[in-house]
């Protein structure tokens, strides 16, 4: 029974993209375009080769942060709607140093790293104060601040550091860029997010701590009456995932992006909220969901490039993920799916 | 005296599809539903009524083919969260990311690429209608508006009775409140909660047909631009009551009727510190009230009917 | 009815990553990328249809992803650079760092950028990149006249959508020559200070923005914020009709939009057309590459559009002065 | 007599366990009908199935002799099944008078007529002596009062068989008195009673006759002329269950715990403390006695840390408590059962294992590099050898405890909690809704801890239980105390008056 639920659980999402790409052929066929040609590009440009490989997972960086950062919250009960905030406060800070500090190189990228993981801390630990000592719903506040951040990273690359005739901010210089991973576009940012994510499972499996914060997420006043600090651990998840997400911001802006510009991260916190969900709060499942959204995007440009399926599609396919998905792993844990699933591994037994 | 007028005009239009977003909510909510999809639900709604009162020419049609939209997607979120007692937060981003991309989808499938840009006649004011023109502000306070305005505030009075004065209405708080409870006595808990997303459904595309036969006459992927968070907050800000949610609704428009003021009469300012008025004074106010009330005890629950 | 604008590219190699060339399709292709959506009566619209125009009169075929996000920009070029595309056709400033990035990895793939900086072309290595230029002052000016000889009330408004340079360069032009005409009519003519909406499709604030400029007097609307003008062009006509005679005009751009809304006396119309059209000559003939593109009314890529006839006829003739001086130079000194 | 309600082969199963099993009951008019059984005998289970919250399995239920289906609560409401849930099924933000009134069929109109209402509820709960208070919200009320507007719910939505689910766990012996009398002035209106109680003296004072569940099925019905408690006992878990008598000690060791004129939100009748001088001395157990909603509560939290006084001093093993705070407390060695399982004791999404070592993570036992190693099989043998020990029964230790019945939640509690020998033991309520067998055990665990030189701290609403086991017993009425007395013949007379605040 063990083992059937851990497989179920895997089987769930699978079965709910393939569902999802059924329809999402469909459609295409409605449209005139041959889906199997789609699809085709579609693979092709997510993973065709070695460089499209490396576009993939350089997409899916920023995802495994604000992944991370939802996952690290929601393992606190901490429902952390800010990771977009957070990663571009981090980003912000994280551009100010490389381009107004002077220090170029190694130095530099510690720096801003530091600098970006601290700055979305900090902005995350705003909701955190507010929700322990204000008693208010973080998630309202964390999207209010999402919308903060995103006006003033707006003053940033329009007004403060702007450089040039678009707003947009002046580029990291080229030694203080995060370096490529065998010539490809996915950066030792990638690295860093694999590392994250490491940490965050071993943080939250094997030490004690993390323990008692997912005790914490599970139960708040039973792990006040046993004694846990649990206003420090809520700040502390708000900080942590916070700072997950502002590391990921300065990730993004030195190693793909190098400048603030209109639209840098935008949607990057709930898409990381979706897919830490999908992987079931797991960090490690949540990387390999990031991944694969990040291959849904970029294979769906060159469909749309050689198709001519507008990119609307493949947002429909994305979301028809999610939509099975959750819907598909509630289901699994209703009562009465388990005895149905109880019921045909009874009949199997007895058949065999 | 004028410019105060005038913001209080701006105020009033500003807030009038927050103010069916938020009921969407606040009806939602009471049946112990969060949703976090409204954003979506009026971006489908928005997109619906627009075709349709352009291809109809009655913007009237348009809203209720935005209702019906509305009810249409918003059963999805019902499905997965009554009956398949899946996360509400998780589905409601489901549903936003789903919609506006259907939304984006049909209206390229619709009219093709590089069209010319669509306009479509908005629905009259009442004034108009009457043939009355006149710059009296009381006039065009209460006459100038079109009538889903009255139809909002309407319906905000209708919340306030039903929500205090009626058994319907009382029953349909407790499944919010104590949903097993409800059930002990009767009440049809999962029929309340599909009737909540069935309003919910309505009321938000409504909002966001409200946008495109209301308000602009064009339409533009993204045009509810964080309305549906917007009535989130207000919904908690006004403490889950209809009066409540009306203040708030009108708090926001007023917030954003100024940052606009504001940013005309320029102080060299960069425009997007004006532009974060709105969203700072949520932050700010929700702090100031603290918590006293939280919202309907089982919001956010899953209601499991075999389950202890 | 789909996005493909009905180009077959299904018979393509995907899997071929050479240049168009030798790909033994005779036939060139242009491809577009755009952060906006191509139906929003505006930039997107008129930057899609001038490289259809270009293309129709070339026989070129023409592709396009619009609503893209600054995340694939990138992506998206690289895309149709790996399907053989011969022209990549970026119509704004913001797609510099991405098409320089393209342009270094597909020597020969031409890259057009429309606002493009001066000095791009020169920063791409392979020299395949094309900045095109209209003059943002002159496109100021067009407009700025017009308003200058039509205000009543001594009051005009510009609105903008993101702090562009060109925006600003537009906005500096149409304020000073709107000022000038003032002046030589007998009247003082100033410009409220710009407002950005922050984005280009904000419809709504674009209606607020006219709005909350009416109450403050003015009397002669142009912009450069693509849905957010199309916006103010309702809330202005929504005043017209409130007051009963159209007395409060805008000044459309960059293609001519005369008819679309009431209040429209006239647009400054930009021919993107023949500058994507001058990009395809050179692919065509092999010579792209390296150069700034200027688009000014001298060389008749910016003009005047059509004007209504709520503009009199002493009034035309008068504003077809200004423009000839601003052909030969003399506009303002 | 007639028989009102037939119960014929009614199975109910969860997943692939049979809760309940070929059931037959049959309810006579105007009789108090018992279920007695164990914790999770499938007493609840079967009255769900009949007012129509669980649908059976299998089997018909009969009601005047027909056939009828029950698929809806409100179904049942129609058919005059009326029930008082084990767990209060009221809502909290409303007033006594939304919930009595709560999804009504009785009357027309879209309004509520408020002042109709009320008249027709006042009729009511004279005829019945229920005190209630309309206007109160439930929140403000104490758990008595909440038990009789459940009754009274019931009532006004025309019950003919009333289902009262364990509804003493949370009385006092007075105010269980007082619902006695309510049924017997139902019955005497040939109103028809199913009494759920682990108690077994109500059950032999209520009852007329009594069907006894054992692991779902039912063992035999008897007529409560023809038996007695201990026969009832041993046919409910199936074994003989010898009576028990615990030693009361006179002496006890050093204060454990000091409490001088603690006051904690002084105002407050129900939730408040005012002017406590309690001690607890090694090796005894103080029993607080007194209505629940008096500021037991609020006792607990103080002695446990959970709530810092706003006045008075607390000395701890002779030194005085400067900080409240929970851990602090269990630093002290300071063990708590709290008052409600689920909420305050358990993470009930987490296993047995984890709940097992929850306080003990840190400790160089659980885990290494100052808890950044977790060891986690140090941590899986512990708890197996905590399952051998306190008898927890579960699936595998892996299992999730919101899955486990109460008693065995509590028994994860206690290995928890008692393990390592404690200085103090604060436990609230430890035996509600537990059945004879477990209240057995959890008993001779406190008793074995005290005879170790712990201090015990007992609160309960249970009088019999605080007589059975404390050593001092403290009564408590509206945040003060009222008196305290020897545990060894204790004054029951004067005890009960001052529970009443005499
Ligand atoms: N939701 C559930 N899912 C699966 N099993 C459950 C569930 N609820 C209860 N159980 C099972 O119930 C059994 C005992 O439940 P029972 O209702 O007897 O507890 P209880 O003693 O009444 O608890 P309480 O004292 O809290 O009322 C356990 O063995 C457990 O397996
Ligand atoms: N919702 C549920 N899902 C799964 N199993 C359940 C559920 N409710 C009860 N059970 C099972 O049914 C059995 C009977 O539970 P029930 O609550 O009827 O016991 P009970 O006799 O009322 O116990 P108690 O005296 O503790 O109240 C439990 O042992 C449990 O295993
Ligand atoms: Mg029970
Ligand atoms: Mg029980």
């Amino acid at each position: 029974m063990k083992n059937s639920g851990k497989l179920v659980s895997f089987l769930v999402p699978i079965i709910s993209i393939l569902l999802a790409f059924v329809i999402g052929c469909i459609i295409m066929a409605v449209l005139g375009a041959n889906p199997f040609v789609a699809l085709e590009s579609l693979w092709i440009g997510a993973f065709g080769s070695l460089r499209n490989v490396g576009t993939t997972l350089a997409r899916s960086t920023p995802l495994i942060f604000t992944s991370l950062c939802a996952c690290f919250a929601y393992r606190c009960g901490v429902f952390n709607l800010g990771g977009e905030g957070q990663f571009l406060m981090g980003s912000i800070v994280c551009c100010y140093i490389a381009t107004q500090s002077g220090i170029e190189g190694l130095p530099a990228i510690l720096l801003c790293l530091v600098g970006g993981a601290v700055a979305g801390g900090l902005w995350s630990l705003i909701s955190g104060l507010l929700k322990v000592y204000r008693g208010q719903n973080e998630m309202i506040i964390t999207i209010m601040l999402n919308y903060v951040a995103t006006l003033f990273m707006g003053v940033v690359y329009t007004d403060w550091l702007r450089d040039g005739s678009v707003p947009q901010t002046q580029a990291v210089p080229e030694a203080t860029q995060l370096s490529r991973l065998f010539g490809l576009r996915v950066t030792s940012a990638f690295v860093i997010a694999l590392a994250v994510g490491l940490l965050v499972y071993y943080f939250l499996f094997y030490t004690s701590k993390g323990f008692q914060l997912r005790a914490v997420g599970l139960n708040m006043t039973a792990a006040e009456f046993n004694g846990f600090a649990v206003k420090k651990y809520i700040l502390m998840s708000f900080i942590v995932s916070g700072a997950i997400a502002g590391l990921g911001g300065s990730a993004e802006l030195l190693g793909t992006q190098f400048r603030l510009i209109n639209g840098f991260g935008n949607g990057y916190g709930f898409d990381g909220v979706a897919m830490a969900l999908i992987g079931q709060l797991h960090p490690l499942a949540t990387i390999v969901v990031a991944i694969f959204f990040a291959a849904l995007r970029v294979g769906s440009t060159t469909m749309q490039a050689a198709t001519g399926v507008p990119t609307s599609v493949s947002d429909i396919i994305q979301a028809l993920v999610i939509v099975f998905t959750v819907a598909g792993l509630a289901m699994v844990k209703l009562p009465g799916f388990k005895a149905f699933l109880g019921r045909l591994t009874e009949r199997r037994k007895e058949a065999a | 005296m004028e410019f105060v007028m005038n913001i209080i005009l701006s105020s009033v239009r500003m807030a009038t599809p927050l103010i069916f977003l938020a009921l969407a909510e606040l009806y939602s909510q009471r049946a112990g539903l969060v949703h976090i999809g409204l954003e979506g639900l009026a971006s489908i709604g928005s997109l619906v009524g627009f075709l349709v009162s352009l291809i109809t020419g009655s913007p009237m049609l348009g809203v209720l083919a935005g209702a019906a939209v509305g009810i249409l997607v918003n059963m999805i979120f019902a499905y997965a969260t009554v009956t398949l007692c899946a996360e509400q937060i998780v589905y409601g981003m489901a549903i936003n990311i789903f919609a506006p991309a259907l939304a984006a989808f049909i209206y390229r499938v619709y009219f093709g690429a590089g069209s010319e840009l669509v306009q479509v006649g908005l629905m009259n004011t009442l004034s108009s209608s009457l043939g009355i023109t006149s710059d009296n502000f009381l006039v065009r306070l209460l006459l100038d508006q079109t009538p889903m305005v009255y139809l909002a505030y309407g319906l905000v009075i209708f919340t306030v009775i039903y929500f205090n004065r009626t058994k319907s209405g009382l029953n349909y708080k407790a499944v919010g409140e104590y949903p097993k409870a409800a059930a002990t006595l009767g009440i049809n808990v999962i029929g309340v909660k599909y009737a909540a997303c069935v309003i919910c459904g309505a009321l938000a595309g409504i909002g966001g047909a409200y946008l495109t036969t209301c308000y602009a006459n064009t339409y533009v992927d993204g045009n509810v631009a964080g309305r549906g968070f917007i009535a989130l907050a207000a919904v908690i800000f006004g403490r889950w009551s209809g009066a409540g949610v009306l203040l708030a609704c009108l708090f926001f428009g007023f917030c954003d009727a100024l940052q606009i003021r504001l940013q005309v009469g320029s102080f060299g300012v960069p425009y997007q510190f004006f532009q974060m008025i709105p969203y700072i004074a949520t932050v700010v106010v929700l702090a100031g009230i603290g918590m006293k009330k939280a919202g309907p005890k089982s919001s956010g629950k899953p209601y499991l009917k075999e389950e202890r | 009815a789909c996005g493909g604008s009905g180009t077959d590219t299904s018979g393509t190699d995907t899997s071929s990553g050479e240049t168009g060339e030798d790909s033994g399709d005779s036939s060139y292709r242009v491809a577009m990328i755009c952060d906006s959506s191509i139906s929003d009566g505006g930039w997107g619209m008129s930057c899609y249809n001038a490289m259809v125009d270009a293309a129709a009169e070339r026989g070129w075929a023409t592709e396009v992803s619009d609503s893209i996000a600054q995340s694939a920009y990138y992506d998206t070029i690289i895309s149709y650079c790996d399907l053989g595309y011969d022209l990549i056709y970026a119509p704004g400033n913001q797609y510099t760092d991405a098409v320089l990035q393209a342009a270094e990895e597909f020597p020969d793939v031409a890259f057009a950028l429309l606002n493009g900086g001066e000095d791009t072309p020169a920063k791409a290595v392979n020299g395949n990149v094309t900045s095109l230029l209209p003059n943002a002052q002159q496109v100021g000016w067009i407009a700025g006249a017009l308003a200058g000889l039509m205000t009543k009330s001594g009051t005009v408004a510009f609105i903008g959508a993101m702090e562009l340079d060109t925006t600003l360069g537009k906005y500096n032009g149409f304020k000073e020559a709107a000022a000038y005409v003032g002046q030589q009519e007998g009247k003082t003519v100033s410009t409220l200070d710009v407002v950005y909406s922050g984005d280009f499709s904000a419809a709504d604030k674009g209606i607020e923005f006219a709005k909350a400029m009416i109450d403050q007097g003015a009397d002669v609307f142009f912009g450069d914020a693509s849905a957010v003008d199309s916006g103010a062009r309702q809330a202005i006509d929504e005043a017209n009709a409130a007051s009963g005679s159209v007395s409060i005009y805008d000044i459309a751009q960059p293609s001519d939009l005369l008819g679309q809304n009431e209040c429209i006396i006239g647009s400054q119309v930009t021919d993107n057309a023949s500058l994507v059209g001058l990009c395809m000559e050179a692919v065509e003939d092999g010579s792209f590459g390296g150069e700034v593109i200027y688009g000014t009314l001298q060389n008749g890529a910016l003009s005047a559009g059509a004007l209504s006839d709520l503009v009199p006829a002493d009034v035309q003739e008068k504003y077809q002065g200004y423009l000839d001086q601003m052909v030969d130079g003399s506009f303002m000194q | 007599m007639d028989e009102l309600l037939r119960m014929e082969h009614v199975s109910k199963r969860f997943g692939d366990f049979y809760a309940n099993r070929d059931i037959n009951l049959s309810v006579r008019k105007g009789e108090v009908h018992t279920l007695l059984g164990e914790n999770g005998a499938g007493k609840s289970t079967l009255m769900n199935v009949l007012i129509g919250l669980y649908q059976p399995t299998e089997g018909k239920i009969f009601l005047n002799g027909k056939e009828v289906r029950i698929d809806s609560p409100a179904q049942a409401v129609k058919l005059g099944i009326g029930m008082v849930h084990q767990h209060f099924m009221l809502v909290e933000a409303m007033t006594v008078f939304e919930n009595i009134i709560l999804g009504d069929r009785n009357t027309k109109g879209i309004f509520i007529d408020k002042e109709a209402r009320k008249k027709e509820i006042l009729d009511l709960a004279e005829r019945y002596g229920l005190d209630v208070e309309l206007d109160r919200p439930i929140t403000e009320i104490a758990v008595g009062a909440q038990q009789r507007v459940e009754i009274l719910k019931t009532l006004y939505r025309g019950a003919e068989l009333l289902i009262l689910d364990e509804p003493t766990a949370a009385l006092t012996d007075i105010e269980v008195e007082g619902l006695f009398q309510i049924i017997h002035k139902l019955t005497e209106e040939g109103k028809s009673v199913i009494f759920i109680s682990h108690k077994m003296r109500e059950v032999l004072q209520i009852s007329d006759r009594i069907t006894i569940l054992r692991t779902g099925e039912v063992i035999t019905t008897l007529d409560r002329s023809e038996t007695d408690g201990q026969e009832l006992a041993n046919l409910m878990i199936g074994r003989e269950l010898a009576p028990s008598h615990y030693g009361k000690v006179e002496e006890p060791g050093d204060p454990v715990i000091q409490m001088r004129s603690v006051d904690y939100h002084k105002e407050s009748k129900h939730a408040g403390l005012s002017g406590v001088s309690l001690t607890v001395g090694r090796g005894e157990i103080v029993g607080i006695a007194g209505v629940d909603g008096n500021g037991q509560s609020q006792l607990a939290q103080v002695v446990t840390g959970v709530l810092t006084p706003d006045g008075g001093e607390v000395d701890m093993k002779g030194s005085k408590v400067a900080q409240f705070t929970p851990n602090g407390f269990i630093l002290e060695n300071v063990s708590h059962i709290p008052e409600d399982r689920n909420k305050m004791g358990l993470i009930g999404n987490m296993s047995v294992k984890d709940n097992i070592v929850l306080k003990a993570t840190d400790s160089p036992e659980f885990s290494s590099a100052k808890g950044y190693f977790l060891k986690k099989k140090a941590i899986r043998d512990y708890a197996l050898k905590m399952q051998e020990k306190y008898d927890i029964r579960c699936t595998s230790v892996e299992q999730e405890t919101r899955n486990l019945s109460g008693g065995n939640q509590q028994k994860v509690i206690l290995a928890r909690e008692l393990e390592g020998s404690p200085d103090l033991l604060v436990a609230v309520h430890p035996t509600r809704g537990l059945d004879i067998g477990a209240t057995r055990f959890v008993h001779d665990t406190m008793i074995e801890a005290r005879d170790k030189g712990c201090g015990v701290l007992l609160i309960s609403a249970d009088f019999d239980e605080i007589l059975e086991v404390s050593d001092r017993i403290v009564v408590m009425f509206e945040g003060q105390i009222m008196g305290v007395f020897s545990g060894k013949n204790p004054p029951i007379e004067e005890i009960s008056l001052a529970m009443a605040g005499k």
